[in-house]
């Protein structure tokens, strides 16, 4: 018998079926676009190139923490200790630095070790014992704020160690006002970040798995994956791009301040889930995440320009265009879904 | 209802022992009510249960949010706009002490807060919008509409004016804001397990897409529950603007949403949508309650207000976790079997 | 003595809170050999082998690999040491891509980093291997329970594991693709794998099976090799009934015609671009109507539409005479069409709920939220579907995610059952269902169109919608090719040949 | 120089870019809003650039960028805290635009970067208050007992105000207890909440004085001594910070004892010292805002002149 089998499906084409998940991505950076572009027409100097160099310079310790977040909240989870581990990083470094007389670079190394020995407690907590992320991560966040201020109630400055000048050493592109920029070397250690968060989620059997446990722990666990270490290692790797980017504002700034980073955790999660990753896990970009952090920046950067707002309507304003885009992302997006009624 | 026991079991356990520390470090009038002056119940646990009620009205709105599988960042918000739209209508008139004024404050300020809840709803059922970021844009936004109602200033309202009685009056000697948050978690109660809307919003926190098959109405919910949640938010800034006889625009309800979310988890409902606990987050909420007394009552310094804190939320997060308990005891049990790996019990058949 | 049981699990027991789920199990699996594990719908296979691969702890008893005690810490562990696994529902990532699914954890590598394009080019081998032929790169999600059933056992066959257990591996499957599974079986049995196949097609099961174990609510009835136990002594031991009872009830199951009641659904041109063609289907008041093809030819898309679930870009629908519009779940609920998807983990249970309350959930749906049924009324009306479906355990209370697979489909088919609707639509009812099971549903589908129900009818097994259907519509490549009325002699062979001829009488 | 007219304003005048700190209070917001509108209606000044930094130094740096590359005349910088300013104001100072600070200070180690400072001296205002508190219990014989209300733990003004105070107590060899000392965030809330915390725990049998670092948490402390039958300003005396209007009307109320003045409505000030900078006449590095203290007997004469 000539038993018939199965025939690919002819009306979808195979282009298409890989391209779909790339139309959020897509869809914010060309809105990302038409941003920058809007406050080209607008504002004198806003085609200065150093408004773009600018967005990686101020927000490169949020693009760390949020590729860190990335992670997190691809495996399905959430990471709300970001912005205390944050600032207890820097207060670390420089109680580590100024009052223990640490070296520099031996403190940075504790600082991250910690960061990433925290994460890995937190994701044993989470996994082992099952306890919700929300929970396990908050205490993390009122615990480092508590040991924060504890270490000092009020800011310290670090800017007699030698070490923390090196971050903000300018490259320079150019003269800005010839329309050059100029980026600092801890833009490039954000760069570098995510350079590597792309690699690894997507070339590497951990990254994979990421998206698997995102996808269903359950069918992760019954296929054989590494559940336990891909859980806990995305915690481990949140903790220590928060210890790092607490490391970069001490670079940025020099000084270490008990109320930093209030909030964070919110800008980073904010921007993660602009950039087009589900807060239900498994799907999205750690390129989706930049472009959610250049969002979040160019927004930022628009307000100043305008300048004219009070408080209030700057948030207004801020929610507003906030609003506009998300809407703006979802009717472009949904040109790729398929089977609603 | 004995499932629902077991989760209540340990959240109750915690605020039996914050409870007996600060009876050892205060005495027993912690808890037991005294009457002031005016004939109305005092006391430190009266008083914390009166504290509480905006939060409690909070959180409760996000439990059910949370049963749908979304989560509400703009209550903070919200509650500073319900404070600022009542406070600053009253402040408005020119007497301020008449009851139909403030009537009329608090029904606008009820209906913008509803308003505002639905346009949650509307954002995540009918555009698809995720729901932490649709209200995302509320949580910013929300604080300057406020302080656009009230020009960035902190209207204050007359202590005269029957609208500071919602906060700081008592009906049958208990405070009105304990009546306004146990009334309202009764309704809730009511309206969620004597009428199909709670199994219909856990079904749908449970699985979207099989409720869309079984016919249910799953927009109409979602809205529904936010549209809640926002009337919850509006009303909890109406007692605590009340209270102040006041609108902080930038400061009321600030960091509430955490402490709400806290609560319901701590009360067992999980943020995985389904099934949730109205009583549990009641309970939540009465612990975090108590634990910012206690860190008072037994001395600790300002400082150390967030490490205890993240110090009671470790320990009734441990101890709600049966793989923690499991754990803790093995060593205890004479069985040398290890307990089954946990994680792979609730696997699908 | 040397055991050359690769695998012998002895006296195990396994507790559920308030459930024992195995009661004194043994299992001895022989290398180059095929054991059957048969039973009933909640008889603890499923259980049995997640004991065995550690995804449950067991409260007794023992397991040893190749004569040395173990206790796997989870299917990572399992694998490691050899057994590779099917698990009853598909157990996959639906975001990922077929071939990541195919061979997540084994990735073929350049130094630490995953080569995709050897990735891709051994997962369309792989798949080539068993007849099936997809875009490998597209998301799994994208394709149909039956092909993600396809790629979970091709994974499961690559892990060259020396034991391979399927768990229900041909429940969404025609016959082909069960053909080309029952051949790698025999093939890899040849090459001396110990597998354990579990199914309630008995005839599947009697083609490949060397060996069965059988049990019943958790206790081991006995082993027997296949050529010992003929087909009615099995049932026998599966159901603790006369088999011959059974085959009684199967045969009053069949046909019966109302050819001539006024038709109740009528789709003129009705279709959706890039999922099935634009197709004419009548169905009559107290008509079966079945939907046969082949693997993904278009028969859920066909139901879908007619259900409201997706939204048709093409041609009309009336219903009872009134054309419908603004089709969707809800109205189309309201209207009298139910709608019983194909994959219930995922569109059809919730989880989290009772059995009670999922059997409810479609009838309190119409009702509204504000008129919840009566708990009396509720109680009994799931009280008499759980008696009339066989549910088991019998408690109403239990969440729905902790019964077996096969009574999760029937708790998925009383809720629809119970609303009483004037077209039934079930997309695969008897998925994973035991023999007593399926003869009681095909039974109660029959009583349903007699009383004057429509039934829109799709299965994978064609004998089964031969049986059953007046009429059958036959797909084939997303196009509605022919509409058969079901005479006496009408065979499954027919169905085939017509699907061969593409719609031109054979 | 940065003195070129780059700005969009249009036509002369300055563009002056101001680095706000926040609006978390209504000192705060009072302050904003005299700098706006003094900056409107002051003819030397082309256009105001305001950003809110939402009390996040990180938003106020990224600010200071802007305005560097929006090539404003003049920057005016609220600094949320005193250190870490060092890179952005030398990259200021590189592009050639002189610096002004407003109300808070900055590291000694950075002062070559700034033309200079207008504002208030927090320590200074602890100071006060606790000279005025050390006056009034000099005769206390039982010792002064002290509840005290501080601002966010670990801002500038909750650490100074505090340092300020019990360092004059100190000094003057008071016999002090801190009966309590607990965090009021700054807001009414909290205040009236740990207020009432501090009468259920402590009672307020015996305590002498309460300290409140700002207005809000002040006022709702009195509500909450009111509340439990005791009568604020006589059964306990009160010393509050700031002093709006609702501050001096509870004092006028006899409800408080003594308010230290923290004057926000600087900004014609500023907008003059900001002109100056800009013509590069030379300024003092620190230019104090009037701020007063007053007692009881100065609240009713006082009040009509409140501002905010
Ligand atoms: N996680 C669980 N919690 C409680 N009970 C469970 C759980 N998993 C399975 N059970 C119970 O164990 C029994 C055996 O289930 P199992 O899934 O092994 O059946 P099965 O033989 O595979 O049936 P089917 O043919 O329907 O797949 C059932 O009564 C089921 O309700
Ligand atoms: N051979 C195939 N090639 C590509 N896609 C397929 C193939 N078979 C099925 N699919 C996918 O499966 C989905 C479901 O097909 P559909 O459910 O309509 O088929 P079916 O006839 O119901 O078969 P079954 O349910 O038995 O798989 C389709 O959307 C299609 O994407
Ligand atoms: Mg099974
Ligand atoms: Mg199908």
């Amino acid at each position: 018998m000539t038993a018939p089998t199965l025939t690919a499906r002819p009306t979808r084409s195979k282009l298409f079926d890989g391209l779909t998940r790339y139309v959020p991505i897509g869809a914010t950076i060309g809105l990302l676009a038409a941003l920058y572009l809007g406050g080209v027409a607008n504002y004198p100097n806003f085609d200065n190139p150093q408004v773009v160099a600018k967005l990686f310079i101020d927000n490169a310790p949020l693009l760390v923490v949020a590729v860190g977040m990335t992670f997190v909240i691809l495996s399905g989870g959430i990471d709300l200790s970001v912005g205390s581990v944050m600032a207890f990083a820097t207060m670390a470094c420089a109680w580590l630095t100024v009052d223990a007389g640490v070296a520099a670079p031996l403190a940075t190394v504790l600082v991250l070790a910690f960061g990433t020995a925290w994460g890995l407690l937190v994701g044993a907590v989470i996994h082992y014992f099952h306890v919700q992320p929300f929970i396990a991560t908050l205490v993390g966040l009122f615990l480092f704020r508590g040991l924060t201020l504890q270490i000092s109630a009020t800011d310290v400055s670090m800017r007699e160690i030698g070490f923390f000048q090196w971050g903000m050493t300018h490259v320079d592109f150019g003269e800005v006002r010839d329309g050059g920029f100029w980026l600092p070397y801890l833009s490039f250690v954000a760069f570098a970040v995510v350079a590597v968060a792309f690699v690894v989620l997507h070339y590497t059997r951990f990254g994979r798995g990421v998206y698997a446990v995102g996808g269903s722990e359950t069918s992760a666990l019954l296929m054989g994956l590494p559940v336990a270490r891909t859980k806990i290692g995305v915690y481990a790797i949140s903790g220590c791009c928060a210890a790092l980017a607490g490391v970069l504002a001490a670079f940025a700034t020099k000084s270490a301040n008990p109320l930093a980073n209030v909030g964070t955790e919110l800008d980073a999660i904010a921007a993660v889930v602009i950039g087009g990753t589900l807060l239900t896990g498994g799907a999205g970009f750690v390129l989706g995440t930049v472009a959610g952090v250049m969002v979040w920046g160019m927004l930022n950067t628009l307000i100043a320009f305008q300048g004219n707002l009070s408080s209030w309507w700057a948030r207004i304003v801020m929610g507003a265009l906030l609003l506009a885009f998300i809407l703006l992302q979802r009717v472009l997006a949904r040109s790729g879904e398929k089977r609603r009624t | 209802m004995n499932a629902y026991a077991k989760r209540l079991l340990w959240p109750v356990l915690i605020l039996l022992a914050l409870i007996a520390v600060n009876i050892v470090a205060t005495g027993v009038d912690f808890i037991v009510p005294s009457v002031n002056d005016d004939g109305r119940l005092g006391g430190a646990f009266v008083n914390i249960l009166r504290r509480s009620a905006p939060l409690l009205l909070i959180a409760l709105g996000m439990t059910l949010v949370i049963a749908t599988k979304g989560i509400d960042l703009s209550v903070g918000a919200v509650y500073a706009i319900g404070a600022a739209i009542a406070c600053q209508t009253i402040i408005d008139a020119p007497d301020q002490t008449a009851g139909g004024l403030v009537l009329a404050a608090v029904a606008l300020a009820l209906a913008a807060t509803a308003a505002i809840g639905a346009w949650n709803g509307v954002m995540v059922a009918h555009f698809g919008i995720q729901p932490i970021v649709a209200t995302l844009v509320l949580m910013i936004a929300g604080r300057g509409i406020a302080q656009l109602v009230t020009g960035g200033q902190i209207p204050k309202v007359q202590d005269a004016s029957p609208f500071t009685e919602l906060g700081r009056g008592a009906f049958l000697t208990v405070p009105i804001p304990i009546w306004i948050a146990a009334l309202v978690l009764t309704a809730l109660a009511l309206l969620t397990r004597r009428t199909a809307l709670g199994m219909l919003l856990e079904s749908v926190g449970g699985n979207p897409e099989a409720s869309r098959l079984a016919g249910i109405r799953s927009r109409g919910i979602t809205v529904l529950v936010y549209l809640v949640c926002g009337l919850c938010a509006g009303l909890a800034g109406l007692i605590g603007a009340a209270n102040l006889g006041s609108a902080d625009a930038n400061n009321g309800g600030l960091w509430i949403e955490l402490d709400a979310i806290l609560a319901v988890v701590i009360g067992g409902t999980a943020l995985l949508g389904g099934r949730f606990f109205l009583l549990g987050t009641a309970i939540g909420v009465v612990i975090i309650g108590t634990l910012e007394d206690t860190i008072i009552n037994v001395g600790l310094s300002s400082q150390w207000q967030f490490t205890a804190k993240a110090v009671v939320v470790f320990a009734v997060a441990l101890l709600q976790s049966p793989e923690f308990r499991g754990w803790v005891l093995r060593p205890l049990r004479r069985r040398p079997e290890a307990p089954a790996p946990a994680q792979a019990e609730e696997a699908a058949s | 003595m040397p055991d050359a049981a690769p695998v012998r699990m002895t006296g195990i027991v396994k507790d559920f809170t308030g459930v024992r789920a195995l009661d004194g199990v043994d299992l001895a699996l022989r290398p180059g050999e095929i054991h059957a594990v048969m039973g009933e719908n909640g008889a603890g296979k499923s259980t049995l082998i997640k004991v065995l691969t550690g995804v449950h702890g067991h409260d007794a008893g023992e397991i040893l690999l190749d004569g040395e005690p173990v206790r796997f810490s989870g299917p990572k562990a399992a694998q490691a040491a050899g057994i590779s696994t099917v698990y009853q529902e598909v157990n996959l990532t639906e975001n990922l891509s077929v071939a990541e699914n195919l061979l997540a954890g084994r990735e073929p590598r350049l130094g630490p980093f995953i080569n995709f394009r050897a990735m891709r080019r051994r997962a369309t081998e792989l798949l080539d291997g068993i007849g099936v032929d997809l875009n490998v790169a597209a998301p799994l999600g994208a394709y149909s329970i039956a092909v993600q059933q396809l790629v979970a056992i091709a994974r499961a066959v690559d892990i060259e594991a020396k034991v391979l257990i399927l768990d229900e591996p041909t429940s969404s499957l025609d016959r082909d693709e069960v053909e080309v599974l029952l051949g790698v079986m025999r093939r890899l049995a040849a090459d001396g794998t110990a597998l354990v196949f579990i199914s309630h097609f008995l005839d599947q099961v009697y083609a490949v099976a060397d060996r069965m174990t059988v049990l019943r609510n958790g206790a081991l009835v006995g082993e027997w090799a296949t050529a010992d136990l003929p087909q009615n002594a099995l049932i026998g031991h599966m159901l603790g009934r006369e088999a011959a009872a059974l085959e009684q009830i199967e045969r009053t199951a069949a046909a019966h015609h109302v050819a001539d009641g006024e038709p109740l659904v009528e789709a003129v041109g009705l279709g959706r671009k890039g999922s099935i063609a634009p197709y004419d289907l009548t169905v009559r008041r107290g008509e079966v109507v079945g939907l046969a093809g082949l693997l993904g030819s278009g028969r859920t898309e066909t139901a879908r539409l007619i259900a409201g679930a997706d939204r048709a870009d093409s041609g009309s629908l009336r219903f009872a005479g009134r054309r419908v519009g603004g089709h969707n779940p809800r109205t189309a609920a309201a209207r009298g069409i139910a709608f019983c998807p194909e994959n219930r983990k995922t569109e059809g249970l919730v989880g989290d709920l009772t059995v009670a309350e999922n059997m409810i959930l479609a009838m309190q749906a119409s009702r509204g939220w504000a008129r919840s049924v009566p708990p009396a009324r509720r109680d009994k009306l799931v009280a008499a579907f759980i008696d009339k479906l066989g549910i088991r355990p019998a408690d109403p209370d239990m969440p729905v995610r902790n019964l077996s697979g096969g009574n999760q489909q029937k708790v998925l088919l009383a809720r629809w059952m119970l609303v009483e609707p004037k077209l039934l639509i079930l997309d695969e009812p008897t998925r994973g269902i035991d023999v007593g099971a399926k003869a009681d549903i095909q039974r109660l589908v029959a009583e349903l169109s007699a009383d004057g129900m429509a039934v829109l009818f799709v299965s994978a097994e064609l004998d089964e919608v031969t049986r059953l259907s007046d009429r059958i519509a036959v797909l084939r490549d997303r196009e509605l090719i022919a509409v058969l009325e079901a005479e006496a002699d009408l065979t499954s062979e027919h169905i085939v040949d017509t699907i061969v001829a593409g719609g031109r009488e054979p | 120089g940065g003195g070129d007219d780059s700005g969009d304003g249009g036509g002369d005048g300055l563009v002056v870019g101001f680095a706000q700190v926040g609006a978390e209070s209504a000192w705060r917001t009072a302050n904003s809003a005299s700098v706006q509108s003094a900056a409107e209606a002051d003819e030397r000044i082309a256009e105001l650039k305001f950003v809110d930094a939402q009390q996040d130094q990180e938003k106020q740096i990224e600010a200071v960028r802007n305005f560097i590359t929006q090539q404003v005349d003049v920057i005016v910088l609220a600094p949320v805290v005193e250190t870490g300013w060092t890179d952005v104001l030398q990259e200021a100072a590189d592009a050639g635009i002189p610096v002004v600070l407003a109300d808070r200070g900055i590291e000694a180690a950075d002062e070559d970067l700034y033309v200079t400072r207008l504002g208030s001296d927090f320590t200074e205002e602890g100071r006060k208050a606790g000279t005025w508190a050390a006056e009034t219990f000099a005769a206390d014989t039982d010792g002064t007992r002290i509840l005290e209300l501080q601002g966010t733990t670990g801002s500038a003004p909750a650490n100074d105000r505090k340092a300020g105070f019990f360092e004059v107590l100190d000094a003057e060899g008071l016999d002090y207890e801190i009966v309590d000392s607990q965090s009021g965030n700054f807001t009414a809330e909290e205040g009236k909440a740990v207020m009432e915390t501090f009468i259920t725990t402590h009672g307020l049998e015996g305590v002498d004085l309460l300290y409140a670092h700002n207005d809000e948490m002040g006022l709702g402390a009195i509500q909450a001594i009111e509340e439990a039958g005791f009568t604020p300003g006589t059964d306990i005396q009160i010393i509050i910070v700031d002093g709006s209007k609702a501050g001096f009307q509870a004092g006028v109320d006899g409800k408080l004892n003594y308010i230290v003045e923290c004057n926000p409505v600087f900004g014609e000030q500023l907008m003059d010292v900001v002109v100056q900078v800009a013509d590069g006449e030379t300024v003092e590095k620190f230019t104090p805002v009037e701020e007063g203290a007053f007692d009881a007997t100065q609240f009713e004469a006082e009040l009509p002149n409140r501002q905010f």
